[in-house]
C-alpha cells in the first residue's frame, strides 16, 4: 500500500506536509524559478503588516556556525499591496497560501484579521506575534501568556469562524507550555513552533555587534535542537493542538525529526537560502524515509516519538 | 520597481554540480575555472554566481557570491565559468583550498548585469580589488560595439591588483593606482578619474569593487553628468530574493526610494539612483522607514 | 608596551582570562595530560553535590550541527570525597580553583556553602543554579528571579565574606537581565553566563528521543550568538558587575567575541572534547588578537563593543 | 577505582596532523594507514584513536573513535596507524571519503589496552563487524607469548566480516557466522562459542563489538567460569575523560558499582564485571543513584 502524504492542519488539508517558513520564501515568484509552488503543501508568506515597511539599515545578517542571524526588521508593502499583488499570483499559481501578519499593537491584528477575512484563496492565517508590542516597553507579545493571548484572541474575534489562526510563538520564554496554553485558550487552532532565537555577533575587526539593530534572529541547523524540545514539550502537554514545526530544517531526516516531535507540517526556512530548492528536496527525503520506516500514513508519525516505552512497536 | 514579472527574476539560473578544472594562485587572489552547463551561454558580464561552501558537513550554511570573470564555451561544447576569489574568510579559503577535480554547488548565473549601450559610446572601467574580475569581460563587449575603453584599476598593493595580460586586450588605456605605491599611481582611484574622465570624453563608467569606493566614484560621475553603473557588493544570504538581508536604498521610477534587493535588482545598480550611506540607519525618505 | 593580559573577576586577579567550564575537563588530571593547569586563568570544577551521584542513564549525548546535548545529571562522588581527593590535587598543582556547587534545594546550597566556608586554595564559588529545584515542582533556579535569588543569599549567608560568588544562570528565560539583577541583589559577586540551553534530539531510527532523559543541554559554537546576546544584554544593565563568560568559545576570536561583549572571564567548555588543548590555543590566540588591537590592557577590552557609536576610536 | 594515579591517564597520547598514507575500500570497510609519530611504539591491542571530522569548516564538533588495527613503525623510522572504518554516519563517511594525503587531527593511543597473560593460555578471539580490528593485532601478540589463538567473527552479511590473510597469520582456528549466512555458519557468534570453549578448553576470552554481543558472550564466559576482556563500545564525547559521557556501571574493586567512563577505563573491560543493561535506566545498586 503506498503512502498517504497529506496532512492535516487546524482542520485543513495539504497534500504533503512541507511548507516554506515566513520570511524566508519571498513572494514566491524568485522560488518558482526553481519548482513548481504547487509541489509544496503550503506557502508560508512574510510576515505583513498594515503599513509598508522599510525594515532595518544593513547589515542585516551575519553567519554563525551551522546557522544564520537576521535582523530584516519585516520589510514589506503593507497590508494592501500585498493583497493587490501577491495574493492574487499565488493565487493564480494554484498554491495553497498561509498567510503570516504582524502588528505593532493589538489594534494591529485587528485591522490585519478584517482586511483577509474575506479574501479567498487562502487556507490559514500564521499569527507572528514575535513581534515588540509597542504599547507595552517593546516587549514581545509572545513573551508573555496574557499578551500573547490578547492577540490572538483579537484576530479571532475580527477574522470570524471561517479561517484557521496559527500563532507563531517565540523559543525566548520560561515556560512555552504556558504560552501555548493560552493562545489556545484564545482561539488559535494551531501553533507554528518556533521562531528564531534571540542572538548576536560582534564583528571583531569593529569590535561592533555586527548588525545595525545589534541584536537578530538566530535560525539554521544550530537552533533545532531547541525547535525539537519546544515541539515535544508543546505536543506532550497538548495532544489535540496541530504543530507547523520549523527550526533548522535541511533534510528529510530533520524534518523527521520534529514529526516524530509532534509537528503535523513542516516549514523549511534557512536552508532554502543555502539550497533554493531545499523544501523540495526535503519534501522527497521525507516521503521515502516515512515509506521506509513502513507507514501508510503521514499523520500516524505525527508525535509517534511520545509512545510509551513499552509500547509496541510499529509493524 | 524596475523588476516588473516574476518571470525576469534569474530566468537563466541552474543550480549545478560543478568540477573546477583549475585553481591557480594570481597575485593575492585565485583565478579558478569552473565546469558548467551551457548556461555559460547565458552568463552577461556583471552576474554572478553563488557557491555552497566548506563540503558535506559544513557548518556554513550560507552560499558566497562570486562576480563572473570570464563565461565561455569550449570547443568541445563544454561550459566554463572563470572567477577570481580572494581567500580572507572561512568560506572563500576553504572554496580556494578546494583541488582541480574537485566539485561544488554552483547557481549562475545569478542578478543583473552591466547594460551595453546600443551605440559605440567612450567608457570608463573602474575595479577596485577583485571588483577588476567582471570588467574584462565587460570591456571585450564594449570593444566588441565599437566603444573606446579605458579601465582604472586600485587596490591596496600591487599583489591585489587584478589585470591578466589576456584580459587587457580590449582596453585603450590602463590605470593603476596603489595606496602604497607598490605598482602604478601612488593613491586612489578616485584620484585619477576626473583627468581621464575630461580627457576621454566619457560618456559612461561601469565600477566594481568596495562600496566606499564606488560612492566616491558616484560623486565624480555624477559632478561630470555621465552615466555610472556600479555593481554593489552587499552582504547576501540567499544571492535569489527570498531573504531580504541585501538590501540598499534606490531610486524607483515612481520616485520613492526603496530598500531594494542587490542580488536580483543588482548588482548592477545605477549609480546615481542609490542613496550611499555609511551610517548603520535607514535614511530619511526612504519607503516604510 | 607589552599587553597585560591579567583580568579581575569579582574581586580576584587571574593571571589571564581564559578557564575551564565546569563540566567540561573533568577532574583537572585528565587534561594536565596535555598541559600544564597553572597555565590557564583557573579551573573551573565540575559541579559538586552534596552526595555521591550516579548521574543520568546513558545515551547521555548526541551530537547536534555544530553543537551537541549533554544530560549527564551530575554525576561526581559527592562534596566529602572531593574536598578529600579532587582539591588538594588541584591546590598541589598550584592551579587557581573555581569550585562549582549544585542542590536540589535551598538547603543543600547552605550545607555545601559550609563544607567550602574554610576550604584554603578557592578563588570563588560558581553556583550553579540550572539544577531543577524539588521543592518547586522541579522548577529550574534559574528560571525565577525569586528561587534564583533564594539559592545566592542562603549562599552568601553561608560562605561568609570572604569567597566571592558567582552565579550562573540559564539563557532559557524570557528576561535573562531581572534574574541578573536578581542574584545581584541576593550577593552574587558576579556572573556566569551562560550555562546549556533546553533541547532534544530524536533518533530518527528508533523514533524515540535519543537521549535516556530525553532533553539534554545544548552547548558549542551553535549557541555562542545566544551567549554573547545575553553577556552584551546583562553588562548594558549591570556594567559593573563582572561576568565570567562561556557559550560555543572555540578559537581566540570567539573569546574576544565574548569579551567584546562584556566578559572579563571566558570558560572553554564543548571545544575542549574537540582538541584536548583547546582552552590553551584559544589563551594564546586571544592574547595576540589584544595586542594586534593595540591595547595594553586586556581589561580596557572588556564590554568594549559597548561603546558609543561615534566614540573615538582605540588608538 | 582501578586506575589510581592521574599520571596514568593515556600517559603517551599525543595529538598529531597526521597524513592519509592509504585509504582502501575492503568489503563494507575501509583500511586506512595514517603516518603518525613513534607514539605508534606505545600503542597496545586494545587502544583507540580519536579522530577530528569534517574539515576546517565542520559542523561535526566531536571527534570519532576507531580501535587501532594495527600500530607499528616502518623500517624507514615512519610509525604507521591502521584502522578499519565502516562509513555509516556523516563523520565517518567524510573519513573514509578522505583521500591519500589528505591529512587529519589525531589523538592517539588512547584507553585500556588487552590484558596479556604471562603465561601461555588458550585463547578465544570475537569480533563483530568492524569490531575485529583490534583482534589480529592481539593475536600476534598472545600467540608471540605462545597462547593458543581461536578466532570467531560474526556479522549480518559476509562483506561485513573483516578478516584479511595477514592478519589471521596467528590463528589456529577461524569461524565466521553471519545473520543471512552468506559466509561461515549462519547465525549468531553465541551459537557457536560454546561449543568452541569446550572443544578447545578456553581460559580467556577477548571480544569486541557490539553491546548486545558483548552481554551475550559475558552470560556464555561466566557460565563457563572463563575470562572474559571485552572492549566495550559508548557514545564518547572527548575519548579523553573530561566530559562523562561514555560511562556503564561497571563493578569497581571496593564492591561498589559505578557509573564508569569506558574512554579511559576502558575501551578494554573485564565482562563479568559490567552490569549490562539495555534499558535506559541507571541499574538498581549503581553508587549514588
Ligand atoms: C555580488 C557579489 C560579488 C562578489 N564577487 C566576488 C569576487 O569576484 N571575488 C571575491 O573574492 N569575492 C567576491 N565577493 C565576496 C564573497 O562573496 C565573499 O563574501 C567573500 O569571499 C568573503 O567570504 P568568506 O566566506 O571568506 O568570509 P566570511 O567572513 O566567512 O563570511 C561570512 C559571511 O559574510 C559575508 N561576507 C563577508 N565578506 C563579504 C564581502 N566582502 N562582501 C559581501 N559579503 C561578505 C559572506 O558572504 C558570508 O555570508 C562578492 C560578493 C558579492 C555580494
Ligand atoms: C572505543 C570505540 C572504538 C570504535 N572503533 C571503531 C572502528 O574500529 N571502526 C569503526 O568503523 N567505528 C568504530 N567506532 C565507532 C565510531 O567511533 C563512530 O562512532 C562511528 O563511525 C559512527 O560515527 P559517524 O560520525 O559516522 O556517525 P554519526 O551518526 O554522525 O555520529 C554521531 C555521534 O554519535 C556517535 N556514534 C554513532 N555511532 C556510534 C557507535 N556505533 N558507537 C559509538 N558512538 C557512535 C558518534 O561518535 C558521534 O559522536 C568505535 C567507537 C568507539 C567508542
Ligand atoms: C531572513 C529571515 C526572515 C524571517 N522572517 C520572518 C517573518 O517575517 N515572520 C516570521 O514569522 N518568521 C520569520 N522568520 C523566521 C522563520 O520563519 C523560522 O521560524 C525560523 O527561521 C526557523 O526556521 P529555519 O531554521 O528553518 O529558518 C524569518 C527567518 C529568517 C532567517
Ligand atoms: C558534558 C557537559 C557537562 C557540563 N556540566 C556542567 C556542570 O556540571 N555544571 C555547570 O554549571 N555547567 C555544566 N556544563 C555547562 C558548561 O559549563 C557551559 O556552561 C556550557 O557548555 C556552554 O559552554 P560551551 O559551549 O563552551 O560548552 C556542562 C556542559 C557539558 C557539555
Ligand atoms: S541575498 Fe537574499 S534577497 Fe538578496
Ligand atoms: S568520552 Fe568523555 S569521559 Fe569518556
Amino acid at each position: 500500500m503506498s503512502l498517504d502524504f497529506s496532512t492535516s492542519l487546524a482542520g485543513r488539508r495539504f497534500p504533503n506536509p512541507i511548507f516554506t517558513a515566513s520570511g524566508c520564501a519571498g513572494s514566491g515568484k524568485e522560488l518558482s524559478q526553481f519548482f513548481d509552488l504547487t509541489d509544496l503543501g503550503a506557502i508560508v508568506t512574510k510576515s505583513i503588516m498594515i503599513k509598508p515597511r522599510s525594515g532595518r539599515a544593513t547589515p542585516r545578517m551575519a553567519e554563525t556556525p551551522s546557522g544564520m542571524l537576521n535582523s530584516i526588521g519585516l520589510q514589506g508593502p503593507g497590508i494592501d499591496l500585498f493583497l493587490e499583488n501577491d495574493i492574487p499570483w499565488l493565487r493564480d499559481q494554484g498554491a495553497r497560501i498561509i498567510v503570516s501578519i504582524a502588528g505593532e499593537t493589538v489594534e494591529d491584528y485587528a485591522v490585519l484579521a478584517r482586511k483577509l477575512r474575506h479574501v479567498s484563496g487562502i487556507s490559514a492565517l500564521e499569527v507572528n506575534i514575535s513581534c515588540p508590542n509597542v504599547e507595552n516597553r517593546g516587549q514581545v507579545f509572545a513573551c508573555d501568556p496574557a499578551t500573547a493571548a490578547d492577540a490572538i484572541s483579537t484576530v479571532r474575534r475580527n477574522i470570524g469562524g471561517e479561517l484557521p489562526i496559527i500563532a507563531k510563538l517565540s523559543p525566548d520564554v520560561t515556560d512555552i507550555v504556558s504560552i501555548a496554553t493560552s493562545v489556545v485558550s484564545a482561539g488559535a487552532d494551531g501553533l507554528a513552533l518556533i521562531n528564531t532565537l534571540l542572538g548576536m555577533v560582534i564583528d571583531t575587526s569593529s569590535m561592533r555587534p555586527k548588525l545595525s539593530q545589534k541584536t537578530g534572529g538566530l535560525s539554521g541547523p544550530a537552533i533545532r535542537p531547541v525547535a525539537v524540545r519546544a515541539i515535544y514539550q508543546v505536543h506532550a502537554a497538548l495532544p489535540k493542538v496541530p504543530i507547523l514545526g520549523m527550526g533548522g530544517v535541511a533534510c528529510g531526516r530533520d524534518a523527521l525529526e520534529l514529526v516524530l516531535a509532534g509537528a503535523s507540517a513542516v516549514s523549511v526556512g534557512t536552508a532554502t537560502f543555502g539550497d533554493p530548492t531545499a523544501s523540495i528536496r526535503v519534501k522527497n527525503e521525507l516521503e521515502v524515509l516515512c515509506e521506509q520506516r513502513g507507514f501508510n500514513s503521514f499523520s500516524d508519525l505525527v508525535g509517534y516519538a511520545h509512545r510509551a516505552e513499552d509500547a509496541n512497536e510499529h509493524e | 520597481m524596475a523588476r516588473e514579472g516574476w518571470a525576469m527574476i534569474n530566468p537563466k539560473a541552474e543550480q549545478i554540480t560543478s568540477e573546477i578544472l583549475s585553481n591557480k594562485k594570481v597575485g593575492s587572489y585565485n583565478h579558478m575555472v569552473f565546469a558548467v552547463t551551457d548556461l555559460a551561454a547565458h552568463a552577461r558580464p556583471g552576474n554572478f554566481v553563488a557557491i555552497a561552501v566548506g563540503g558535506p558537513a559544513s557548518s556554513m550554511v550560507l552560499r558566497r557570491a562570486f562576480a563572473i570573470y570570464r563565461s565561455s564555451i569550449r570547443a568541445d561544447g563544454q561550459g566554463l565559468l572563470e572567477l577570481v576569489v580572494a581567500a580572507s574568510g572561512a568560506g572563500s579559503t576553504w572554496l580556494t583550498s578546494q583541488k582541480v577535480g574537485d566539485t561544488v554547488d554552483l547557481i549562475a548565473p545569478l542578478g543583473t548585469s552591466f547594460g551595453i549601450p546600443t551605440e559605440p559610446v567612450r567608457s570608463l572601467l573602474i575595479g577596485g580589488g577583485y571588483g577588476s574580475a567582471p570588467l574584462f569581460a565587460l570591456a571585450e563587449t564594449l570593444k566588441a560595439r565599437g566603444c573606446r575603453v579605458d579601465m582604472v584599476l586600485g587596490a591596496s598593493t600591487a599583489a591585489k591588483i587584478y589585470a591578466p595580460l589576456e584580459g587587457k586586450r580590449s582596453v585603450s588605456s590602463l590605470t593603476i593606482t596603489t595606496d602604497d605605491g607598490s605598482a602604478g599611481v601612488q593613491g586612489r582611484v578616485s584620484d585619477v578619474i576626473p583627468r581621464i574622465i575630461k580627457d576621454n570624453d566619457v560618456e559612461i563608467i561601469y565600477s566594481c569593487g568596495p562600496m566606499a569606493m564606488l560612492e566616491a566614484i558616484t560623486k565624480i560621475a555624477d559632478s561630470f553628468d555621465v552615466l555610472h553603473q556600479c555593481s554593489v557588493e552587499e552582504s547576501m544570504a540567499c544571492g535569489i530574493g527570498v531573504c531580504m538581508t541585501c538590501v540598499l536604498p534606490v531610486l524607483q521610477d515612481d520616485g520613492t526610494i526603496r530598500m531594494t534587493r542587490t542580488c536580483i535588482d543588482g548588482p548592477v545598480m545605477d549609480g546615481s539612483k542609490v542613496t550611499w550611506t555609511t551610517s548603520r540607519e535607514i535614511p530619511e525618505g526612504v519607503w516604510g522607514k
